[in-house]
């Protein structure tokens, strides 16, 4: 389907975009803090309609996975974490001058920017036949699985130690290393955990196994699998980070397989990373199935590690009652 | 096969009236539950692209959609339940 | 004005937004919702940059680029946030100071 | 344009006043727990019509049986965090709305 001007298409891409203007302009402005948050998750929603439109699904699919299971869970705890002593969100220390200066630099790199984004010189579709005429060699079906764990396997293994990186950071910064729930989960919960843990396992596992043909691949299914272990720390009522050894050790694996598979087709075949042709696709199943469990438990553990920083409430403070009471933003 | 945005279109306008209710909502709570509107209303727009697009692997975006779709729910509702823990409500908590 | 170009113009929006917000709050978790947010707009930038292929297939390499991008960013925010929860919890307030003598 | 086609798509159709309803629903009600009906109700109504318009239009088993699984998902999703909210609002004292 080519980009046709067709009236449809253009009025749908054109409310969309506005959609996410306006949300990203609300969500900038709102000083009130659990109003930023929400929008943003709305945001993160929207986007991922942006990304399906624009016929990138790999990227719709990780944005779904992660937009709504993952980034509105961390800013939920950090906020509440902040908000313990109604800590309200202040406005900007800058003084009016500079705040002049700063609004025209960016307007005038935005309009820099826009001008040379209407300005691109025509795509030139080398590297896109680059890729579709090695794509026999390269064991799987999904360009997009392709390029990032054939063609440019070197990149996402540096990718998976970043975000062994971000775990260390969380785990470095978090005192208290025991996540106490505030009270027992109720008997709903814990249905929905029976119906929707199996369930997510499974997709998890068939955005796996589909990246080989389909989008989907390591990161959505890790996505999708840290997901469903927030869904169970939030309904924990103790976790203790550091007596508990699967975790750190599953954060681990995914860099571990991918490094020793990276050494062995050094050692076979003389130069890093090269897959033998033929073993390419189980190759890359392997690394992949070890990369999901790792990017799961990274991104676990920074949900867990984020919210076992919460020390007990204080009984008795009078903070307001932060769900149900009529929000007194300051302007 | 374009003549299925126009449903699209509609049910994506009928999501940002939810909008207003974020921006307007009293309470927290009625926040949240415009959120989730946004939630299940992108499912019902991608399972309409799946079909006016002809890409079929959209339908598995939706169904990570409707998977997660109560994560947030649950933080939200088990993260802010402490402040509802200082006001000293009576009640039992766990019932 | 095709429709990639529509998205990559959003984008560019929305990096001028972010950067905006980011330097004219102080508020810590303002300033990592705004980096987020230009984030998204760089990313969308890219997507759409990739969709300009004469065929029907968008061009695979900046899609990886920016699925990794997405997973990156998202273990980013968390350390931010972790380091916000921190920097509340020793010195009481969640935006930097300089005047403030520690 | 077969049958199946137009039938699929008039399901489509019949789910916009739906999604409308429980937007407006949202917008217009007065308290929390009239709200919480426009959203849960009206909105996986809609819902499930557009999964049943989608099942008519894609004629592939495969994909309807993935169709059916996402309805019930969010189903599941839906009723319990209203159950949630409406647990949490209640526990709050926050009285229903009362005609004035």
């Amino acid at each position: 389907m080519e980009n046709s001007l067709n009236l449809a298409a253009v009025t749908f891409d054109g409310v969309l975009a506005l959609v996410l203007l306006v949300l990203a302009w609300q969500l900038l402005r709102s000083p009130n803090l659990f109003k930023a948050i929400v929008l943003f998750i709305s945001f993160g929603l929207m986007l991922s309609l942006a990304w399906v439109r624009l016929k990138a699904v790999d990227i719709a699919l990780a944005e779904a996975a992660i937009g709504a299971g993952l980034t509105g869970a961390l800013f939920l705890t950090a906020l509440d974490r902040l908000q313990r002593n109604n800590q309200k969100a202040g406005d900007s220390l800058i003084s009016q001058p500079g705040k002049v200066i700063a609004g025209i630099s960016v307007l005038a790199l935005t309009c820099i920017l826009g001008w040379t984004v209407w300005t691109l010189p025509p795509f030139s579709n080398q590297m896109l036949a680059l890729v579709s005429s090695n794509m026999p060699i390269s064991g799987v079906e999904n360009p997009v699985t392709a390029v990032l764990l054939n063609f440019r396997g070197y990149d996402t293994l540096l990718e998976i130690g970043v975000l062994l990186l971000a775990a260390v950071g969380v785990l470095a910064v978090t005192p208290s290393a025991v996540m106490v729930a505030d009270s027992a989960p109720s008997p709903i919960l814990i249905l929905l955990l029976r119906l929707l843990l199996p369930f997510i396992i499974l997709v998890s596992g068939y955005i796996l196994w589909i990246g080989k043909y389909a989008p989907g691949g390591a990161f959505q299914a890790g996505a999708v699998l840290a997901a469903g272990g927030i869904l169970l720390a939030t309904a924990a009522v103790r976790f203790n980070l550091s007596a508990s050894k699967a975790l750190p050790l599953a954060t681990g694996i995914g860099l571990l397989i991918f490094l020793l598979v990276a050494l062995a087709t050094m050692m076979l075949r003389g130069n890093y990373l090269q897959y033998p042709v033929a073993q390419a696709g189980t190759l890359i199943l392997v690394i992949e199935a070890a990369a999901t469990l790792s990017i799961a438990a990274v991104l676990v553990l920074l949900f867990v590690g984020l919210k076992s920083d919460a020390d007990c409430p204080v009984p008795g403070e009078d903070s307001k009652n932060f769900i149900f009471e009529e929000e007194n933003t300051i302007k | 096969m374009n003549y299925y945005l126009w449903p699209a279109l509609f049910i994506l306008i009928s999501v940002v009236v939810g909008l207003v209710r974020i921006l307007r909502g009293p309470t927290a709570a009625d926040r949240m539950m415009a959120a989730q509107l946004f939630g299940t209303g992108g499912v019902a727009i991608l399972l309409i692209l799946a079909q006016a697009m002809q890409m079929p692997s959209l339908v598995d975006v939706a169904l990570i959609y409707a998977l997660l779709a109560a994560i947030t729910m649950v933080v939200f509702v088990r993260c802010q339940w402490r402040s509802h823990e200082n006001t000293g409500e009576m009640e039992d908590e766990s019932h | 004005m095709t429709i990639p170009l529509l998205y990559a113009l959003v984008g560019v929006v929305l990096l001028g937004m972010g950067l905006y917000s980011l330097v004219m709050y102080s508020h810590l978790v303002r300033k990592i919702l705004a980096l987020n947010v230009s984030g998204a707009g760089v990313f969308l930038f890219l997507v759409a940059a990739a969709d300009r292929t004469s065929g029907p297939l968008p061009d695979p390499v900046p899609h990886a680029m920016v699925l990794t991008g997405i997973v990156v960013a998202v273990s980013a925010t968390a350390l931010a946030l972790a380091l916000t929860c921190r920097i509340h919890q020793v010195s009481g307030t969640t935006q930097l100071t300089d005047n403030e003598p520690d | 344009m077969s049958l199946t086609d137009l039938f699929g798509s008039f399901l489509l159709l019949l789910a916009i006043p739906f999604f409308w309803g429980g937007s407006l629903g949202l917008l217009r009600f007065p308290d929390i727990y009239t709200r919480l009906h426009a959203l849960t109700k009206a909105d996986n109504l809609g819902l499930g019509l557009v999964v049943a318009g989608s099942i008519l239009i894609s004629k592939e088993w495969t994909v309807g049986v993935k169709l059916i699984l996402i309805w019930l998902a969010v189903l599941t999703a839906s009723t319990i965090s209203c159950y949630l909210i409406a647990n949490a609002a209640r526990k709050r004292k926050i009285n229903p709305w009362k005609i004035p």
